[in-house]
């Protein structure tokens, strides 16, 4: 299994993107970092205690699923959209939603556009081969507009040729453009446009077949979650061992031993909370409203302040 | 050196008008001294064969005289017409002289007959009908009318040769040259090309040939030039030249070709 | 019965002289070289019109309106600046060793030094032990060079290939390319050559199939298609998924040069082989490969350059190689400038076509000095 | 040949094997069926476990996708194509798109191939350097360098739009848009123009044959070449003013933040064709001068010995035996500007690898099917080339015994 | 046909054991039938000439007697060796064969000393050593050791040649065939060849010689065979088969050949 084949070789394989800010992204000194990186290494601490026993495989969007499904990698978390054909026609499957966004528009302030409703006619860049692409081709045809597709494989190519004014627009999930945005010349002189054109839940996935290894995937997201809700951080975690809580007990294992159906150590949620904190610490580290990306919950709230994020209980 | 008409042993005539004249001749290639003062009258109806070693300047001097190569000093009249740099005058001299190669230089994707149609069409503006029928007449004379359509990489070595002297005679040269014709053949086809070399010579054609042929030259030529470093060294009526050579590198020459 | 009227004999040697003034001299070359026919004078008075009018803007863009020195963008942001040549030498490090880590750097140089004490010698003709040199070169310093670059052992840091990159990586895959595809490309030429249908037909598709396809879906089917071939579990660095590309890429292209070789050789060199009562292998091995792949030199060279500039390919599968670190550098806010790009890229074309240039006239002069066999 | 075919021929004396052994048919048949043995188990091995794979993955495989509506948009088509278009067709566009740049491509390469290669063996020493200087320097660079070099140095440069580069003489617009320039949009009578067009290349094939005629008749020679040209220019304008200028010109308007009207070529589409180009062109050059240097000098001095003018010869003797070394390695690199179209990938021009190995791909992840599809098509193209040059090999072997 | 140990004109002996049998030989290159029925006995220490029309099959003879090329039907047996499909059989044979091209085919990429060590040490295993003394022992056989070091492309064509003949001799061979030895050389280096070829012959070895050197033929051969067509149309003593030759073919070659 997946579980044994990680445990022999001592670390999980994980697959990110080649470079988004917040998200996965290698800083100065090459240790990656980001949203999509810590909930690798939230698994990695599930497995071996350590957040350190993770390696990281950085994929271009046409590399994504083969590597997942030829089992270079054992967890696929590069902001990929949780979509019905991907869930069930190229052999994978997502473990939850780690980050509710939409796709949204960025244009530069000078072209004087306010709305996406007045981009008759432009030149939009977009990633190749994402659902970006699809979503952007559906609202401008159900707009009744048209527009000019500028497509590049590499998300820094199409960066590049936003920024030298090759397009008018660009467009992709919005925490990607607030994180883009970063990365131009001139930030300032960009905005993004209000509208929200799609829904996208962004997730890891885990190859088909493999039930254990997609338990361990969707439990280690949903303990985050919990221990969010119940008020365990990095920091308090050994303390919280002792709480009274009933639900708290079972999800640290002082109650019940409900790591052993995952193959997992009773302790294994102690394990992941000191590993990266819980999912509102991870949330505000990388893209939360003290980082430069400075988003705010929103719909990745939890679901007790009005937010999307629901984890099921552990019992 | 001669200057008066005379008959050689085979019955041809030579008149007294000049032919070619060369006057001093000196060449270089760079720094090398390849021709040294080369003086040399060739009279009408002459036949002359030039031999001696590898490199003495055998193949570079009847070059010069259709300028295939530029001599820097000395002149050189080819029936009356000297060559300078002049491109007009160059040509006309290439008009009256025919030139056949060691290597045939047949045109590989011309038919023998296209081979030697060219230069009429081409050169003399003659109508293709007219040119081809004078090919045919000359592809006659050497004897492989029947080849007429076939390409040179068809015809053995001889025949390629044959073809070679058919096209210069399509020109209706005054003056023929031949650079070691025979040399780059197998035994058997020497004498055919000999043998039409031998009939040219009896139609009183001026002809200046490199050979080591030297039943040829005994048979035909008027004359035997020996060249040696770039000079004439000795030259002589065939019998004489063969029986008494009088200088010692002829004679060296001479002992090491004919064992 | 001399005939006295035309007999000559010369009485003294004529001595070579030396040629006249006015067909050597500096006036004499102008002369044939450039003012030889109105024709040719005309050429090279445009010819030198256009020459004039382009190289003073090209000149000042990389030399004289260049910009040498800075910390940051601001020193290129000028009006009329340049080449900002401050940009290259800020992210130099990154442009030879990728993201190699700084303290283990060493290594790389270590085995850049190792290749080119094998390689020198190798390449002059002189330096005598060439199959000692062989040796080294084909099974010493690969050992040397793959310890010495991934780490593991003896105490030294692992590195993985992920990290590698720049000049680093292009010289890795063209190495590798070159070292694997030579063997290849013998023994798929030979099986070309061969009587035997099976042996013949199978080498022919596969050369031609490498041939027919770009490199680039080689890479891609490499890089997305390779572990969808293996048994499940077994995968592989990605780098070396594209060196195996490339390898296989590079072979085909070399076997049809070395069949080039193989056919120039003539029938009576076999012949001679055979009448001395050599084998089929032995007279391949002493007798017509040294003189095929000696033939052949100039042909195996340039399928290394074109190895070497197929190397940049492998940025498109994100392995950064020289071209994909500098591109990569575009983006870093604190040098992005209108002229970065073009500095970066004729930075990075600088280096290719040293590499290739020089190759290209080493095989000339091997070409020439080689030539014992077929000239006087 | 007397090439020993006694393949494996191994010594080892005095062993008494059985005599077979020494047998090259036996022997020959031994190695073979190991050969194939070796293949068979290597291409089973793959396929099974590509299907194990795939299976265990429960990916979705077969060629059914191809019916699929794509759902994206691509910027450049020949043919119809909208979102609601199949991914076949979204297929057709990118092989379309690789051949108006393998077409356009070619055909720049040549003439300028040409150029360079005549160049550098011209008598001219300047002429003859900077050619020479053009192609050591354009040939050992990468082409993807060249490319990327074009497309994000230099065309990524120029102004917006609005700022655009007016050529007001053309009408057309340089941005970093791309090369807009206007469209002619043919009237009532211009087909008129058109058949002027091709009468007039009749006529110039006519008059060139009665030419030929004429010269072999008579031995006089005629001017074909100037008289052709002034048919073909001259003719179609003649009938283009009779039929009063029937033809309009749709000049492009910057409407909102882009031209509209004219026909835009896009700066990717300018990159790729210049790097092909300019890459190609190199070894066009290299090929034609080998081409023009293996026709010994023998020839020219044969020709010179027959009175030929330095011009006739070159016409007549060097050029159509040049032509025979020059076309196959010609054809070869005609395929390579043809395969090196897929850097389109780079710098995003749609082309038959970036449309179908790339979006395609990615949308229906089906990896195999995919690459499978993008290599048939390109070892079509080189098989295609493969035939023609095997053909015009047969054709033009100068003919021997 | 001779069959009984005899003596040569210059005072050679022949034994009467066979060297090579070739019975019934039959050849076909594709529908072309070059080798026609030809049944030849030589004997231990005879020097046999072969000579005939170009394409005759001289060549294609000679060849089949170490099977560079494969006869179809009939027996060739050497030196006790019968040539069938067998590679061990077909190396001995080899080993016991000299042979010498036309074009000499040295190996242009060793040294003269390399050329002839070659096979020695990679056939009969001998010591690099003990083989370049044999080898150097050949080389002053033809009169060339001074030559060792340098390349094929450093020598002339007869220098070349002698190596070619030196380097079969290191082999040690029984039998030495020799097709065209000379006919590619320039008319001044054929006779220092020829002179090594008598100098062999007079040791005794068994020799097949291609050549149309009449002179060489007169010397040293105890028999001339004319080929025509693919047989053999004539055989004889030499100066019998100059002098007085019985078929018309025969007649008309030598004339062409003589001339
Ligand atoms: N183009 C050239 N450049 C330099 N040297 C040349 C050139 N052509 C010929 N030579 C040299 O000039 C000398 C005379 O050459 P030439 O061909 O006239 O000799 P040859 O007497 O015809 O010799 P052969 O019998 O070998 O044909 C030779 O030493 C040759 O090497
Ligand atoms: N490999 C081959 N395939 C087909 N025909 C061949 C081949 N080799 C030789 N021939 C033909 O076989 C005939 C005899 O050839 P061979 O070389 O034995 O003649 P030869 O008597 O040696 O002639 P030469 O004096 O020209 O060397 C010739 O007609 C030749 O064209
Ligand atoms: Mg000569
Ligand atoms: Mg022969």
């Amino acid at each position: 299994t997946t579980l044994d084949d990680v445990k022999k070789k001592g670390f999980v394989q994980c697959g990110v993107s080649t470079g988004l800010a917040g998200f996965s992204n290698p800083d100065d000194k090459g240790d990656w970092t980001g949203l999509d990186v810590d909930y690798c290494r939230a698994v990695a601490s599930a497995v071996f205690g350590d957040p350190k026993a993770v390696k990281f495989s950085p994929l271009s969007a046409k590399e994504r699923f083969t590597a997942l499904q030829s089992g270079e990698i054992d967890v696929l978390s590069r902001n990929t959209t949780w979509t019905m054909s991907r869930d069930t026609q190229m052999g994978i499957v997502f473990a939850g939603v780690t980050y509710y966004d939409g796709q949204g528009f960025m244009v530069p302030k000078s072209l004087g556009v306010t709305s996406a409703k007045d981009l008759d006619g432009a030149s939009v860049c977009v990633q190749q081969g994402t659902t970006t692409e699809l979503n952007l081709t559906d609202y401008f045809k159900a707009s009744g507009m048209t527009f000019n597709p500028v497509v590049f494989e590499k998300l820094d190519e199409v960066n590049a040729a936003y920024d030298s004014g090759r397009c008018d627009v660009y467009t992709t999930d919005s925490s990607g453009l607030y994180a883009i945005r970063l990365t131009m010349s001139n930030p300032d002189n960009h905005m993004v446009l209000p509208e929200i054109i799609s829904k996208e839940p962004l997730g890891p996935s885990v190859r088909q077949g493999d039930e254990q290894w997609f338990a361990i995937a969707k439990w280690v997201y949903y303990a985050l979650l919990n221990a969010e809700e119940m008020g365990i951080t990095q920091a308090n975690v050994e303390e919280m061992k002792s709480s009274e809580n009933p639900n708290v007990k079972r999800l640290l294992g002082v109650d019940g031993n409900f790591g052993e159906s995952i193959g997992l150590d009773a302790d294994w949620a102690v394990k992941v909370i000191k590993g990266v904190g819980n999912y509102g610490e991870i949330f505000e580290r990388n893209v939360g409203k003290n980082t430069p990306l400075g988003i705010a919950r929103g719909l990745n709230a939890l679901w007790t302040e009005g937010g999307l994020q629901y984890a099921p209980p552990i019992r | 050196m001669s200057s008066v008409a005379s008959e050689t042993p085979s019955g041809m005539t030579i008149s007294n008008e000049v032919a070619i004249e060369l006057i001093g001749v000196n060449k270089w290639y760079g720094e090398f001294h390849v021709l040294r003062d080369i003086d040399l009258t060739v009279y009408r109806g002459e036949r002359i064969v030039i031999c001696g070693p590898s490199g003495s300047g055998k193949s570079t001097m009847i070059r010069s005289i259709n300028r295939l190569e530029e001599h820097q000093k000395g002149k050189i009249v080819v029936d009356g017409i000297e060559l300078t740099n002049d491109l007009k005058k160059i040509e006309e001299v290439r008009r009256e002289v025919g030139m056949v190669f060691q290597h045939f230089n047949l045109f590989p994707h011309l038919t023998i007959l296209e081979n030697c149609t060219l230069a009429p069409i081409w050169v003399r503006k003659m109508p293709k009908k007219q040119a081809e029928e004078i090919a045919m007449t000359y592809l006659e004379r050497v004897r492989i009318p029947e080849q007429a359509n076939k390409y040179p990489g068809q015809l053995s070595g001889g025949q390629q040769q044959r073809v070679a002297i058919a096209r210069s005679l399509c020109m209706n040269p005054k003056i023929m040259l031949f650079d070691e014709p025979t040399s780059a053949l197998d035994p058997e086809m020497v004498k055919e090309v000999l043998d039409t070399m031998i009939g040219l010579a009896e139609e009183g054609m001026t002809m200046l040939c490199v050979t080591h042929e030297m039943g040829f030259a005994r048979q035909v030529a008027n004359r035997v030039i020996f060249m040696d470093r770039g000079q004439i060294v000795e030259q002589n009526e065939p019998n004489a030249f063969f029986s008494n050579p009088q200088h010692e590198r002829t004679q060296l020459f001479l002992s090491q070709i004919l064992h | 019965m001399a005939n006295s009227a035309i007999s000559y004999v010369s009485t003294a040697e004529i001595p070579p002289s030396p040629p006249p003034g006015n067909a050597i001299g500096p006036l004499a070359w102008v002369r044939q070289n450039l003012f030889a026919t109105p024709a040719n004078s005309a050429t090279t008075i445009i010819v030198g019109l256009l020459v004039a009018w382009y190289l003073p803007p090209i000149l000042n863009f990389l030399f004289f309106h260049a910009v040498w020195e800075g910390e940051g963008r601001d020193a290129c942001v000028v009006e009329g600046a340049g080449a900002c040549w401050a940009f290259v030498s800020a992210k130099f490090g990154q442009f030879i060793y990728g993201r190699y880590p700084d303290p283990e750097r060493w290594r790389v140089n270590l085995v850049f030094i190792l290749f080119a004490a094998g390689l020198i010698p190798i390449a002059i003709p002189k330096v005598p032990y060439k199959g000692l040199n062989a040796v080294y070169m084909l099974a010493v310093f690969p050992v040397l060079a793959f310890f010495l670059l991934t780490g593991g052992y003896f105490g030294l840091e692992p590195v993985e290939t992920a990290l590698w990159g720049g000049l680093l990586v292009t010289l890795v895959v063209a190495v590798t390319g070159i070292a694997a595809s030579l063997p290849l490309g013998i023994l798929l030429a030979l099986g070309r050559q061969s009587k035997l249908p099976v042996i013949k037909t199978a080498s022919v598709i596969f050369i031609e199939f490498w041939r027919g396809v770009p490199l680039i879906t080689v890479l891609f089917m490499s890089s997305v298609m390779l572990p969808l071939f293996l048994p499940p579990g077994t995968n592989f660095d990605k780098l070396l998924r594209a060196l195996v590309g490339v390898a296989l890429f590079s072979s085909a292209y070399m076997a049809e040069v070395i069949r080039g070789g193989l056919q120039a050789i003539p029938k009576g060199q076999y012949e001679g082989a055979a009448a001395m009562a050599l084998g089929y292998w032995q007279s391949m091995y002493l007798v017509i490969l040294p003189q095929a792949l000696k033939i052949v030199i100039p042909g195996i060279v340039n399928s290394f350059i074109a190895l070497f500039k197929d190397t940049s390919l492998v940025l498109i599968i994100g392995i950064f190689d020289l071209l994909g670190i500098v591109q990569l550098n575009f983006t870093d806010p604190n040098w992005s400038s209108p002229v970065t790009p073009a500095t970066g890229y004729i930075f990075a074309a600088f280096v290719f076509w040293i590499f290739c240039f020089s190759m290209s006239r080493y095989s000339m002069f091997v070409e020439q000095r080689l030539d014992t066999g077929h000239k006087r | 040949m007397a090439v020993q075919d006694d393949a494996g021929q191994t010594r080892s004396r005095g062993a008494a094997l059985p005599a077979f052994v020494y047998d090259p048919v036996i022997r020959g048949y031994i190695f073979q069926a190991l050969m194939a043995i070796l293949i068979v188990w290597g291409a089973y091995d793959i396929i099974s476990n590509t299907i194990a794979n795939l299976q265990r993955a429960n990916i979705a495989s077969g060629f059914g996708f191809l019916e699929n509506r794509a759902g994206f948009e691509v910027s450049q088509s020949l043919i119809d194509y909208s979102s609601d278009s199949s991914y076949g067709d979204a297929y057709l566009v990118g092989l379309l798109n690789t051949l108006l740049i393998a077409v356009l491509g070619i055909f720049f390469a040549t003439i300028v191939g040409f150029v360079m290669g005549i160049a550098r063996l011209s008598p001219n020493w300047l002429l003859r350097k900077v050619a020479t200087v053009y192609v050591e320097i354009f040939r050992n660079v990468p082409v993807l360098l060249q490319l990327l070099f074009w497309y994000k140095a230099v065309l990524a440069l120029l102004p917006s739009p609005k700022q655009g580069i007016e050529f007001s003489w053309l009408g057309a617009n340089l941005s970093n848009r791309g090369l807009i320039v206007p469209r002619f949009v043919p009237e009532e009578g211009f087909s008129v123009v058109t058949i002027a067009f091709v009468i007039a290349i009749v006529a110039t094939f006519l008059v060139a044959r009665w030419a030929k005629a004429r010269q072999m008749a008579t031995g006089q020679p005629f001017h074909t070449f100037w008289v052709g040209l002034a048919i073909i220019i001259g003719l179609p304008l003649l009938a283009f003013l009779v039929m009063g200028l029937p033809m309009s010109i749709e000049t492009p308007v910057l409407k909102g933040f882009n031209f509209q009207g004219g026909i835009a070529l896009k700066p990717e589409f300018l990159a790729l064709l210049l790097g092909l180009t300019i890459y190609t062109s190199t070894y066009i050059a290299e090929i034609v001068r080998a081409g023009i240097r293996a026709v010994s000098w023998g020839q020219s001095e044969a020709a010179f010995a027959l009175g030929l003018r330095p011009g006739l010869t070159t016409r007549l003797v060097i050029i159509p035996q040049a032509m025979r070394v020059i076309i196959p390695p010609l054809t070869s690199q005609y395929l390579n500007l043809t395969k090196n179209s897929s850097l389109a990938v780079a710098i995003g021009y749609p082309d038959l690898v970036s449309v179908f190995s790339g979006t395609v791909l990615n949308q229906t992840g089906q990896a195999v099917e995919v690459i499978i599809i993008t290599m048939a098509t390109y070892l079509v193209f080189s098989l295609a080339t493969a035939t023609f040059m095997n053909w015009f090999n047969s054709r033009m072997r100068l003919v021997e015994r």
